[in-house]
């Protein structure tokens, strides 16, 4: 553990308008370790991120890299100078119409140095040298906008890594990953970590900060409040520290339900995969599992009417329930909550209030005309319900953190009363606490309708759902009570193995 | 920080009225009832124009075949009264239904054909362009015309047809405003609160902010789209009732200026209250601005290339103003 | 009949390439064009630039390259045309041109003298309002035919001091007439005190007209201009027109001309350099006394509207001969 | 599928391959060296405009300015000969410098000042429009012309650039090939290797598909939405030379169809080969198919009304056919 701070930031600022987002934060990075930010949805870790990474110009205080003085005033020159950055935001890293090697390879393209000529070949040798250090498999001529949200993650951050940093940022890198995906990850972190890089990571998981930080800082509300580096390392103290309280843990105590709110029978969403049969009950909250690919985007859509069945049926209390679209499937009372939001959820124009109420417009207006006073007033209720960090109702999306905007598309959808609630990775970038919070508002209104969430980390099924069910393969192949889990016999099922051993 | 949203917000409307106070001053006549009328009605094609690629705007389209459009309906009009020799009611529908087969047609391209809007409609331009001609040849329609098959064409521009261009409704003074300002004034207000104040105007801008998003929240995207470029082609066809019944003819032209100036009010209209997107309010504010500018600088004896001139110059400098002040979109 | 070589056998083939085609005039000339093409029996083919000089002389190589025995130019910019007539002479073909001068000793310059459209128009009206009025004017420069109108009124301004400009304005923005519609109503607005509105351009004169009609001074103004289309003469004929007189040649007949030089010159005649189709002054007055409702009217009841003796020597067919 | 990606490739170029064994049956003198030469030429300066807005439509942007500043290029070129007596050297420097101000005036609105695209280049479109006609008060420039100061104007348009648009060079056939040609395909290959093959063209195409991912992987996004205008706008002016030296005037009348022919071009380019995006090689065979349609129209002796309506009609149908075929942009 270098003492030497390669990275310094001191006494930095910075408001949007207003509100001042970071108060001062002061902060050392050092070669060879792994620092990890920890905040909650709002703290300002993002922005912080995008000061020292030249996309955002601060207020007051200093940076300063290797000892000198370090003020990069646009993307380019921080990455020059060796500081590189995986933004949060996935569709902020990779460029959608161009095929998979030009984005592996596009920093070096705009890079000073590099050759002037574009020789497809030479760019896909290149593109396949940065793509075998993180193991990565996907075809490098394909469209990068035909990949899943996983592996365009991945390809950014490979970009990222290639490049022999002095600092590398990762910015919740791994919200959309697996956890084989998760692993390759980790072990380049450690190679880079062993090459002397200075790391800083920023997650909402422990699990990955449990496996990764040498240090932890804290902040709230834009400023430090802990930094933590004696071994073994204070994680509760770290969390307390991010939420300024402790968190409680309620065990989740299971419930069964008596009555069945939709059913799917013989259901197949891919071509060769077995039949999915299923019921869900009023008041129950449900969790599908499995690593990434197994199809649980494909099943959340095929239930909310955007993607249709290969074969089977489903009904709603009852009645047949084939939905042809989102439409169809909301008039009968089946919502979703999608992944990927700033793609499918967010109306980057609209304000808090306008998002929110989108859906619903028709319940909110009388003859076609939108009655705003009743719209305020759910937007406000929804954000005082889930606590959204914000000024107004008004404000513009694109001003809030992603966890906060992640909860506004939660709000949005639990602003109305529904039979059936899917929610697709809606923990995707939520702070602990803020997780803790949605998952019990969760449970809490679950009566009178099912709810049905679609996660890949097994810790936030067993935080949330009274059942949890395993896919793989398409399919759904295990079913647990969350009451005494036998959690091995749930990991092999993930892992894809009972399929094969038990019939 | 306060003076800067002051300034994004009123920035233009300050302008306005500078400028009418200008010309107020240095124009002789300029300020006057007649004066405020005349400027309204000599915008008043524009402007409807102006209106209906607004609409095509917000869903984050853009109709370049509204220009031809107007004047398709203009030689429809002409054409089914004094070729066919129609009434005035058979021409109005004849003229709006083109306005929606056109918009059909090209919402049907862009939604279902997938061709990209401007490819769309400038194809549709073209088109039409060539079409609104074949009929005759060429030749401006007009009463006692030789049709190309050498007939004589007696039919009548109706009395009621032409009120729509010249009637004049008494308001405080007789005779005051015209049917062609009625038109414009209710139409923005019509799609203004349809825009600002529906669910359906509401739904239109999510289509075309975030597409996707929309589509989830349950919209019927594809239906929104094409009904923007039906709202869009039946106004275009609105703008050609007006100028048919102006001009009382049929008259053979491309109507390419009426495209750049409607779509210049549209864009000056970003710049109104400081929306920095489509708006009903702020086109229409944009069309009564490029109205007063060229009245004021006719008055002045400024010849037409030094209006040309102005207009571009203001253009830019409202905008730079606004969307530099406005900082949309960066830290 | 008895017609000189070559147009005693069909076969013969001629161009017409244009520079100029959206609008009634240069439809009407077309047509002037194909009837005398149609009643000598020759072969006509149509190039048209639309407006795109540099394509109208690369369509005179093209029509060389056609075989074609004869073109006619038809507008086009001196320019541009000068050397792709040349071309064209040196290729021995037989050249006429329309309203352009392509400053060729060989090549007849047919001519609807802008001038003299001018003159009579302006004519006119000092004798409708006398020797001292202030007046408006429709003008846009840098347009071949409106700057040479614009010289006589230049001369006619000098010519007597009390008539004074005192406003200017016109453009070309489509639809023309909407658009100088409404700078005509400013400059009614700023300037009251307007008598005649000088529009040597039909399609200024129709804008002129809308503003003055929507101004409600028709009876105060008159409008004087140049041209004439059948909905001219509907705006002319209204009650109260304010729109009392305009100078005009039959562009059908210009077209007639046209050919008609061009055939002489093919059966070896001379038509003389400059091919100058007369003017024809029209007034209100005139359209209502013989009761004139549109183009066909006028050629009846307007002889020297209707047919121009010009370039037709006596084997040469009249296509308006029924 | 294999079939349909064929048809989505290859499908446009067989069109063109079609209508001119068409045109080649139908048109008596349609195939002959003089007439292809011909087509390249009727398409060269049209085709130049086409090239540099595709360099703005790369980068996620457009340029509704092209037309106006090759007609005050054109102005220019002949203002430097003909007023100032210049040599041609100077009369296409001048034209160039305006090319290259006006791009970067562009850029740095939208880029700095954050104005719309199609805003920005609309206000400077009226903003030439006015400006190229002040020096003359709206006439013509050409030799012998009276100025506003009432002096004779008295230079000439000197031979050497005369010779730009009419000189042509022996290519097996005597005097066959102009020079404005041999610039087209030259530009062509040029703009094409650029953005096909250099990183900097690449990099362009990654800005115009996700601005933020480009400048975040440390792309200048800024410069190079600058340079595509520039481009854009040098292209522009380099039309507007060909077309002074192929009219040999300043014509204020001449241009007037050039923005949008041009559009036209680059638009059909994204049906080409199956790109659906913009692309240099697309851009000229779109042009080159444009040529193609109108040549082999007016050689059949089509009036000019229909040629608009067959260049509409076949437009659109082209790109329905690329565009409902490839599903590009759909699930
Ligand atoms: N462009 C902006 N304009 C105004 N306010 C902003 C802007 N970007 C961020 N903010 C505000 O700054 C605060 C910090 O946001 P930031 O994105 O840094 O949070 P974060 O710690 O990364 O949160 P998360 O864990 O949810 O990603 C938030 O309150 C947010 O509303
Ligand atoms: N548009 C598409 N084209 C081709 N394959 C697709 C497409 N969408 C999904 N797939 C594939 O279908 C399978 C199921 O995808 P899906 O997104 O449903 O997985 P998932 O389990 O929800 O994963 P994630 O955890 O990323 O949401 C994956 O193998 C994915 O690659
Ligand atoms: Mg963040
Ligand atoms: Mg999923």
């Amino acid at each position: 553990m270098g003492a030497d701070a390669v990275f310094r930031v001191e006494g930095l600022r910075k408001s949007f308008g207003q509100n001042e987002v970071l108060g001062g934060i002061s902060l050392e990075l050092h070669s060879g370790e792994v620092t990890v930010l920890m905040g909650a949805n709002g703290a300002g870790k993002s922005t912080l991120v995008k000061i020292v990474s030249g996309v955002y110009s601060h207020g007051a205080g200093s940076m300063q890299l290797a000892g000198k003085a370090f003020d990069p005033q646009t993307p380019a020159e921080a990455i020059r100078a060796g500081v590189v950055t995986v933004h949060q935001n996935i569709n902020d890293g990779v460029v959608a119409d161009l095929d998979v090697a030009t984005n592996l390879t596009l920093d070096r393209l705009s890079g000073k140095g590099a050759s002037m000529l574009f020789k497809p070949r030479n760019v896909r040798r290149e593109a396949r040298a940065v793509a075998d250090r993180m193991g990565l498999t996907i075809d490098l001529k394909a469209r990068v906008a035909d990949l899943a949200l996983a592996d365009r993650q991945m390809v950014a951050i490979a970009r990222a890594m290639a490049h022999e940093p002095k600092v590398l940022i990762l910015d919740e890198p791994t919200s959309s990953l697996s956890s084989a995906e998760a692993d390759r990850l980790f072990s380049l972190i450690d190679r880079l970590r062993g090459h002397g890089v200075a790391i800083l990571y920023i997650s909402h998981r422990m699990s990955d900060i449990r496996r990764l930080a040498d240090r932890i800082v804290s902040m709230r509300d834009g400023v430090i409040s802990g930094a933590f580096d004696k071994k073994p390392l204070d994680y509760e103290g770290a969390v307390n520290a991010m939420l300024g309280r402790k968190i409680h843990l309620d065990r989740v105590v299971a419930r069964s339900s008596a009555r069945a709110v939709f059913t799917a029978e013989a259901l197949r969403i891919a071509h060769g995969a077995k039949p999915i049969s299923m019921t869900l009950g009023t008041g129950e909250v449900v969790a599908i599992t499995g690593l990434v690919g197994v199809g649980k985007t494909a099943l959340a859509e095929t239930l909310f009417g955007v993607r249709r069945p290969l074969a089977g049926t489903m009904h709603m209390d009852g009645k047949p329930y084939a939905p042809g679209s989102a439409r169809e499937a909301i008039a009968a009372g089946v919502f979703l909550v999608a992944k990927d939001r700033a793609a499918s959820g967010i109306v980057g124009d609209f304000n808090i209030e306008r998002n929110i109420s989108l859906p619903f417009l028709k319940r909110m207006s009388g003859f076609g005309v939108i009655k705003k006073r009743a719209e305020r007033a759910v937007a406000r209720r929804q954000i005082d319900e889930l606590g959204i960090v914000c000024r107004s109702e008004k404000d513009e999306l694109s001003a809030l953190s992603g966890g906060n905007q992640q909860k506004v598309m939660v709000a949005r959808w639990m602003s109305q009363a529904s039979r059936l609630f899917i929610l697709d990775e809606p923990f995707q970038g939520v702070d602990i606490s803020a997780r803790r919070d949605i998952a019990a508002k969760l449970r809490a209104s679950a009566d009178g309708r099912a709810t049905l969430i679609f996660v890949t980390e097994i810790d936030e099924a067993l935080e949330t759902a009274d059942r949890i069910l395993v896919m793989s393969e398409q399919t759904i192949v295990g079913e647990h009570r969350n009451a005494d889990i036998d959690l091995d016999r749930l990991l092999a099922e993930v892992a894809g193995g009972p399929l094969n051993s038990a019939p | 920080m306060m003076l800067r949203d002051h300034a994004i917000r009123y920035g233009f409307i300050v302008l306005l009225v500078g400028l009418i106070a200008y010309f107020a001053v240095a124009a002789d006549g300029f300020v006057s009832p007649q004066s405020a009328v005349f400027i309204f009605q000599s915008v008043a094609i524009t402007g409807v124009l102006a209106l209906g690629v607004t609409a095509t705007l917000v869903v984050g389209g853009f109709d370049l075949s509204i220009g031809s459009v107007a004047t398709s309906a203009m030689m429809a009009a002409s054409y089914a009264m004094v070729v066919l020799e129609q009434n005035a009611i058979v021409a109005v529908i004849a003229c709006l239904v083109i306005g929606v087969i056109v918009g059909l047609i090209n919402g049907w391209l862009i939604v279902y054909m997938r061709v990209p809007d401007l490819l769309a409609t400038l194809g549709m331009m073209f088109l039409l362009l060539g079409l609104q001609r074949i009929p005759t040849e060429g030749r401006s329609i007009a009463t006692g015309m030789t049709m190309p098959d050498g007939s004589v064409a007696n039919g009548k521009f109706s009395e009621a047809f032409l009120a729509l261009g010249r009637h004049r409704i008494d308001f405080f003074i007789p005779n005051l405003i015209p049917v062609s300002v009625v038109v414009l004034v209710v139409l923005a207000v019509l799609i203004w609160f349809f825009l600002e104040y529906t669910r359906f105007g509401r739904m239109m801008y999510a289509v075309g902010s975030n597409e996707r998003a929309a589509e989830l929240a349950g919209a019927p995207v594809k239906a929104y789209k094409i009904w923007a470029y039906v709202i869009s082609g039946v106004f275009a066809s609105i703008g050609g009732i007006l100028l048919a019944a102006r001009l009382g003819r049929g008259d053979i032209a491309s109507g390419n200026n009426l495209l750049l100036d409607a779509v210049a009010a549209a864009l000056i209209g970003y710049a109104v209250l400081g929306a920095a997107k489509p708006n009903a309010f702020g086109t229409a504010v944009g069309a009564v601005f490029v109205g007063v500018l060229l009245q004021g600088l006719t008055m002045m004896n400024a010849p037409y290339y030094t209006q040309d001139f102005v207009k571009g110059a203001v253009l830019v400098v409202a905008l730079v103003f606004t969307f530099a002040l406005s900082g949309r979109g960066k830290r | 009949a008895d017609r000189p070589a070559p147009f005693d056998k069909p076969g013969v083939k001629i161009a017409l390439v244009r520079y100029l085609s959206t609008g009634d005039f240069f439809q009407a000339y077309l047509s002037g064009v194909e009837a005398q093409a149609k009643a000598l029996g020759v072969d006509l083919r149509v190039l048209d630039s639309r407006q795109d000089a540099a394509l109208q002389a690369d369509m005179v190589d093209q029509a060389i390259a056609l075989g074609v025995q004869g073109i006619i130019i038809q507008h086009g910019l001196t320019e541009s045309m000068k050397d792709a007539a040349q071309r064209a002479v040196d290729a021995g073909i037989k050249v006429v041109a329309f309203d352009v001068n392509v400053e060729n000793p060989k090549i007849p310059q047919i001519e609807q003298s802008d001038k003299d459209l001018a003159k009579l128009a302006l004519e006119q009206a000092v004798k409708d309002n006398g020797e001292s009025w202030k007046a408006g004017y429709v003008y846009v420069a840098g347009i071949a035919p409106l700057d040479r109108r614009n010289e006589t009124w230049v001369d006619v301004k000098k010519k007597f001091s009390g008539i004074s400009e005192v406003a200017m304005f016109g453009t070309l923005d489509n639809p023309i007439a909407n658009s100088v519609a409404n700078q005509a109503r400013s400059v009614l607005q700023a300037h009251p005190d307007i008598k005649v509105m000088f529009a040597p351009y039909d399609e200024f004169a129709k804008g002129v007209k809308i503003a003055v009609d929507e101004a409600g001074l028709n009876k105060g103004i008159k409008i004087y201009s140049a041209d004439i289309s059948t909905s001219d003469i509907a705006a002319m004929r209204e009650p109260d027109s304010a729109w009392a007189a305009t100078a005009a040649t039959n562009p059908a007949v210009v077209g007639q001309v046209s050919v008609r030089a061009l055939a002489q010159l093919l059966a070896g005649e001379d038509p003389g350099h400059n091919v100058i189709v007369p003017p024809t002054l029209i007034t209100q007055k005139e359209l209502i006394d013989k009761d004139i409702k549109n183009m066909e009217d006028l050629s009846a009841r307007l002889p020297q509207f209707a047919h121009a003796d010009v370039a037709m020597p006596a084997w040469m067919p009249n296509p308006n001969a029924k």
